[in-house]
């Protein structure tokens, strides 16, 4: 039996005048086990512990109980009180006379009774413990952020400033992401690629920085600190390294198409470079455009490149990679027009989403920044925005609140009237949802000194009639039906996560909610961090937000990152799972128990008999495991259990309690 | 004339949600019997059915499962699990022949001190009324 | 006979008994107005579509019954096939008739239609009329 | 491909052009209607009360004969197809009304096994446009014709899975086929009025005005619908719309099937037009899909 100390607390009178301490301590003392045990008015003070201290150590003490206030409160203290004493601290408990007893109970014979009986099932408890020790996890100071937007660019550039090495993988050819197509940007009207380039520049040229554009994580392994991610290179039909970026073969390619950039707003080359600031500033041939791939003929290209570095033969490549950390910045693209037949379907060329308007917005982009409308390029002399296309939409699916669309609407109609002053803009809202510095006053702005007419209520209908788009809505405000007759229609489409972001998340192991959304550990205190651990969200990968909250995201995110790779290796909660792999029979039902994923299947060698035997067992990854212990109550054959809270130490708890 | 019956009614509680909302009651000085005895587990997710049942064979009356409300779970799923496993025992329990008001699931988060104790003065309410679990019980 | 203003149970019962009737839940309406930018018949109306939702949702039940807007509708659905939050206004409508039906003040007794309507309408409008007014 | 056929009351009364063009053009199609033994009308509407299930009654005897029969049900009108189909839809989601129905009129349950066809989705469903390609003899060149779907095809969605609400195509789909001009005007899916005409003819006319309007403006020649009550209801409008507005010149309203009989090559005193409200024989005869001589 082991040599247990108990130590009661008064905690001046707090526990004292409704728990009769010293009949508590007294009793103890003749307990089967316990060896010492005593009270003592303030045993968190520094006398206090440096009793417990000289107890452990003068009586040999293999154990001890505190019964004292609740262990949220000093359960570290005693621990590392005792650990300074040479005792292991998981063999410390903390019985909680203080919340549970003396001040929930007012009849102090009922207090003292129970306290006594709570200290006595504590001490069981302690019988059953274990020495426990933090594993030393080895940690790959590199981390792997996903999407090259300015959630993904702001994490790079942190973390890479912190001195550590980061690798962008970028599924386009170049970075920026979306904020590379916006016009302006709000609530300041300052120009998108003024505040962008300098940062794309300083990304691409970080010596830290690994660019990978044209490039999609495929697959990853490993765990927290040490992850393995493969990488898929695309080709891109052009040696970058020999490359110089004259783009002559841009400027004498035969082959025009659509351009994705563009979003259907402008025209690209076969070969080219998305925008002019691109980085890298670097031409791709598109396999599905490109004469060559067609026919076999032209190569144009090959002719005029000064340095040679056309090369049709290019092929994908899978580029493997050790790193601690990934960052999910993947973030977002709009829901297709086509989802929504009241408006259209798609059909009508002169109904766009608010990207295609920051595209003819845009001073670098295809009209040059003169608001025309596609269809035959006039100036349109009315326009109608329609908010909540598609967000705040159950039938839809999207019942959530696209959150950015309020404002880019207001600086799309104000960006109009600025331009066309006769126009006439015209915003369907359901509520104007301006909550951030300057926002508030910035709607204000564009009613009242842009004249922007808003009508709060939904459009049913947009048709098209005599060249023009009939808009048939509401104004509850005045309970009138509104028919408007517009020149342009733009539907703030809702935002949705970019594609092939569920693709991602189930390559990572990090989970998404409904809509793709990556779901973030906890709502309120882990809002950067994912469930895996080691795999952190910033941006709207996470949820729909604008630029200045998605940069405050990706800031926390680096922090996260920064903080992690500060320390020469990672330790663990000791309190995790384990296997009795002698029992366990390898049936995995604890595996998609599992929310962190740790659970896996091994072969060990197991002696049966007297002959070894190879046989599937349940491991746990202690890395990952948080110590929950939803698996233990799965495992069949018992063989599962949790340091710390194991069955053993609960039932002798229980069984104590129950007499 | 017996004595007075006093319930033995054990509750388990979630170290991130529950067990909090307890040291909650405490702090706010609110009052509830002296029948209930908290073991702490780190989530309701730990709650291994068997540990019911012993506690009916081992002579508790009433037994009380409290985890974090849908959605807020540290570990995200654990109280899921926990509901499931409380709906399964409940139903042994009706084959045991034990009342099944004798268990009870809540969810009761950190803040809810005054959802704490008036679960706690409602249980053993419950549970006194109900009388002494004989059912399932290892000595007389 | 004057109508006296109904007390705060009564006007509980006749919401509960819209939604008993209806099935559907009018506390999911937001007000966006999609149903009455649709609506062929909204203009014609004294209360508009969503307004109408709205009274019932404020306790105006009695404005909502006394109003001739349900007997507008004609039940063509395309503000439930637009509806966002997926509420069934055309079974709301619905219900404020039910109740004027059941407390016997239909819209129309058979009667009263000129024979030349009867003559001349197809025999699925007489009996879709009858059967919507009373 | 055989059916049980649900004329409902209109096309066995006033409407009978409509049912016997019907007749002649699915045979044509391979499309065999055999009317439902002792049918009974739908109800017209379909009962939108949640606490009262009588009104389903009637259709569900109906829909449980089909099935008895062992066919799928085809109907023509607008207001039987929303009626039959939302009923069928009702009782094969729902089991408590199915078991209700079922115990009241003391028939076995009826779990929404038969199909409910509107006669255009049994066309599509037996390849029934490329058909009428090929069978189309007549073909009706020049001719612009404005399809009118209304409410009752298309909405609820959810429930009737007709065509997509907001932009169908099937009618178009039709109309092509017969070598016509589908005519794609705004208000094709919207409601005409309905019922609400019994009472005050005034306050429809705004809604069946901008139907007629939106049409004519699109240049159609004819309007053709599936609903004898949208029927009514436009051609009953026009003879207003002519005495206000002087340059709104009629058009004709005709059933769809009417027209699929022209374009067929069946003898025109057999195609029904004789009976329709606004005469569409001169606009026939001046786009040459009918010979002078021919009734007129």
């Amino acid at each position: 039996m082991k040599k247990i100390g108990v130590f009661v607390c008064w905690c001046g009178l707090n526990i004292s005048s409704t728990v009769d301490v010293e009949k508590a301590s007294e009793e103890l003392k003749n307990y089967p086990g316990v060896f010492y045990a005593d009270d003592y008015k303030y045993l968190c003070s520094d006398p206090g512990q440096e009793l417990i201290k000289k107890t452990i150590v003068d009586n040999k003490l293999e154990g001890i109980v505190v019964a004292a206030c609740s262990p949220n409160m000093h359960e570290s203290t005693f621990r590392a009180a005792a650990e300074a004493a040479g005792l292991n601290p998981y063999r410390v408990e903390i019985t909680n006379i203080r919340e549970q007893a003396s001040w929930v109970h007012s009849n102090k014979e009922d207090a003292t009774a129970k306290a006594i009986q709570l200290i006595k099932s504590t001490v069981e408890k302690v019988k059953k413990s274990e020495d426990l020790f933090p594993q030393q996890i080895p940690l790959t100071k590199k981390v792997l952020v996903i999407g090259g937007g300015i959630s993904g660019m702001t994490v790079a550039l942190e973390v890479a400033e912190a001195g550590y090495p980061v690798i962008l993988v970028e599924k386009e050819p170049q970075i920026g992401g979306n904020m590379a197509k916006l016009s302006e940007t709000f609530p300041t009207l300052d120009c998108a690629s003024c505040i962008l380039t300098p940062k794309t520049a300083e990304v691409g040229r970080h010596s830290n920085i690994t660019l990978m554009t044209n490039s999609e994580v495929i697959e990853s392994t490993g765990y927290f600190g040490n992850f393995t991610v493969k990488v898929k290179r695309k080709p891109t039909f052009v040696d970058w390294k020999k490359c110089i970026g004259c783009m002559l073969c841009q400027e004498k390619c035969p082959k025009k198409t659509n351009s994705d950039f563009e979003h259907g707003m402008g025209k690209r080359k076969a070969i080219s470079v998305a925008f002019p600031q691109a980085i890298p500033y670097r031409p791709i041939i598109s396999e599905k455009e490109c004469i060559y791939f067609k026919t076999g003929k032209c190569k144009i290209c090959v002719k005029v490149c000064p340095v040679d570095c056309i090369e049709f033969e290019q092929e994908e490549k899978i580029i493997e990679e050790n790193i601690g950390a990934i960052v999910v910045a993947s973030g977002y693209d709009l829901l297709p027009k086509e989802e929504l037949g009241e408006y259209g379907q798609g059909k009508y060329a002169d109904v766009i989403d608010g990207m295609q308007f920051e595209r003819i917005a845009s001073a670098s982009g295809p009209t040059e920044g003169v608001i025309k409308r596609p269809s035959d390029g006039k100036i349109p002399k009315s326009i109608v925005f329609i908010q909540c296309a598609g967000s705040r939409d159950n039938q839809k699916g999207r019942p959530y609140c696209s959150k950015i669309c309020c404002m880019y609407t207001a600086k799309h109609a104000m960006l109009y009237k600025h331009q066309v002053h006769d126009g006439e803009a015209t915003i369907f809202y359901m509520d104007i949802r301006a909550g951030g510095k300057g926002y508030e006053e910035f709607v204000q702005r564009a009613i009242e000194d842009d004249h922007v007419l808003y009508l709060r209520g939904r459009v049913a209908r947009v048709y098209e009639e005599d060249g023009r788009l009939v808009v048939l809505g509401v104004d509850t405000l005045s309970g009138e039906q509104v028919r408007i007759e517009a020149d342009l229609v733009v539907l703030a489409t809702a935002v949705i996560p970019s594609i092939g972001a569920k693709a991602l998340g189930q390559t990572l192991k990090v989970g998404t909610d409904t809509y793709g959304f990556f779901n973030e550990a906890h709502p309120k205190l882990k809002p950067v961090e994912s469930m895996t651990k080691g795999v952190f969200l910033a941006g709207c990968a996470q949820a729909p937000r604008d630029i200045p909250e998605t940069v405050s995201q990706a800031t926390g995110a680096a922090a996260k990152v920064i903080t992690m790779f500060s320390k020469n290796h990672l330790v663990s909660d000791p309190q995790v799972a384990k296997v009795n792999e002698k029992i366990c029979v390898g049936c995995l039902l604890c595996k998609p128990i599992c929310p962190y994923k740790a659970i896996e299947p091994e072969i060990v060698e197991v002696r049966v008999g007297c002959r070894a035997e190879k046989r599937q067992v349940a491991t746990i990854n202690k890395g990952l495991c948080q110590g929950c212990g939803a698996c233990s109550v799965a495992c069949r054959s018992g063989a599962m259990n949790l340091s710390g809270f194991s069955n053993e130490q609960i039932l002798e708890e229980l069984k104590s309690l129950c007499l | 004339m017996s004595v007075e019956f006093k319930p033995n009614i054990i509750c388990f509680a979630c170290n991130w949600c529950s067990y909090t909302g307890a040291d909650m009651a405490g702090t706010s000085r609110m009052k509830y019997p002296a029948t209930i005895r908290i073991i702490r587990v780190p989530c309701s997710g730990r709650v291994n059915p068997t540990f019911v049942m012993k506690a009916y064979q081992k002579g508790a009356d009433g037994v009380l499962i409290a985890g974090c409300h849908p959605g807020d779970c540290h570990y995200n799923s654990g109280n899921y699990f926990a509901k499931r496993r409380f709906l399964l025992a409940t139903r042994f329990m009706t084959f045991l022949g034990i009342d099944e008001k004798r268990l009870r699931m809540e969810w009761i988060s950190a803040a809810e001190g005054v959802k704490f104790a008036r679960v706690m003065r409602e249980f053993s309410e419950t549970i006194s009324k109900l009388g002494p679990n004989l059912r399932a019980r290892e000595e007389a | 006979m004057p109508t006296k203003t109904k007390t705060k149970a009564e006007i509980a019962d006749i919401i509960k008994r819209i939604e008993l009737i209806s099935g559907e839940n009018i506390y999911k309406c937001y007000q966006c107005g999609k149903c009455t930018a649709g609506c062929v018949m909204a203009g014609e109306m004294d209360i508009s579509p969503y307004k109408v939702i709205r009274m019932i949702q404020l306790g105006l039940v009695e404005k909502a019954l006394e109003s001739e807007s349900m007997w507008l509708c004609a039940a063509c659905f395309a503000c439930r096939e637009r509806c966002p939050k997926e509420v069934d206004l055309s079974k709301i409508m619905e219900a404020l008739r039910v109740i004027q039906v059941r407390d016997g003040k239909p819209l129309i007794e058979p009667e009263e239609v000129a024979d030349e309507v009867i003559e001349e309408m197809p025999q699925q409008g007489i009996v879709s009329a009858f059967r919507k007014y009373n | 491909m055989k059916y049980s056929y649900f004329p409902g009351c209109t096309l066995h009364t006033q409407t009978k052009n409509f049912n016997d063009s019907i007749k002649i053009t699915s045979s044509l199609l391979d499309i065999e209607l055999e009317e439902l033994k002792d049918w009974q009308c739908c109800g017209a509407v379909y009962p939108l009360t949640a606490d009262s299930t009588m009104g389903l009654v009637s259709p569900y005897r109906s829909l449980q004969k089909a099935y008895e029969e062992g066919t799928d049900l085809v109907t023509v009108c607008s207001a039987c197809y929303n009626v039959l189909k939302r009923t069928n839809f009702a009782v094969s989601n729902d089991a408590q009304i199915r078991k209700k129905l079922s115990e009241y009129m003391d028939v076995d349950e009826y779990a929404g096994e038969s199909k409910v066809l509107h006669l255009l989705e049994a066309m599509r469903e037996n390849k029934g446009f490329e058909k009428i390609k090929e069978k189309t003899i007549n073909p009706l060149k020049d001719l612009r014709v404005a399809p009118y779907y209304g409410c009752l095809l298309l909405r609820p969605s959810e429930e009737l899975k007709f065509d997509n609400p907001e932009n169908p195509t099937i009618f178009e789909e039709f109309i092509n086929s017969m070598g016509a001009i589908a005519v794609d005007f705004p208000n094709r899916i919207e409601c005409c009025g309905a019922y609400v005409s019994i009472t005050s003819k005034r306050k429809v006319k705004g809604a069946t005005e901008s139907i007629l309007k939106s049409a004519a403006k699109r240049n159609a020649d004819i309007i053709i619908t599936s609903c004898p009550l949208c029927y009514h209801n436009l051609a009953k409008e026009q003879e207003q719309l002519v005495q206000s507005d002087y340059l709104f010149k009629p058009i004709p309203i005709l059933y769809f099937t009417q027209l699929l009989a022209l374009a067929f090559g069946i003898e025109v005193g057999s195609c029904g037009f004789e009976s329709n409200r606004i005469d569409a024989r001169p606009i026939l005869k001046s786009k040459n899909l009918i010979s002078g001589g021919d009734a007129l």
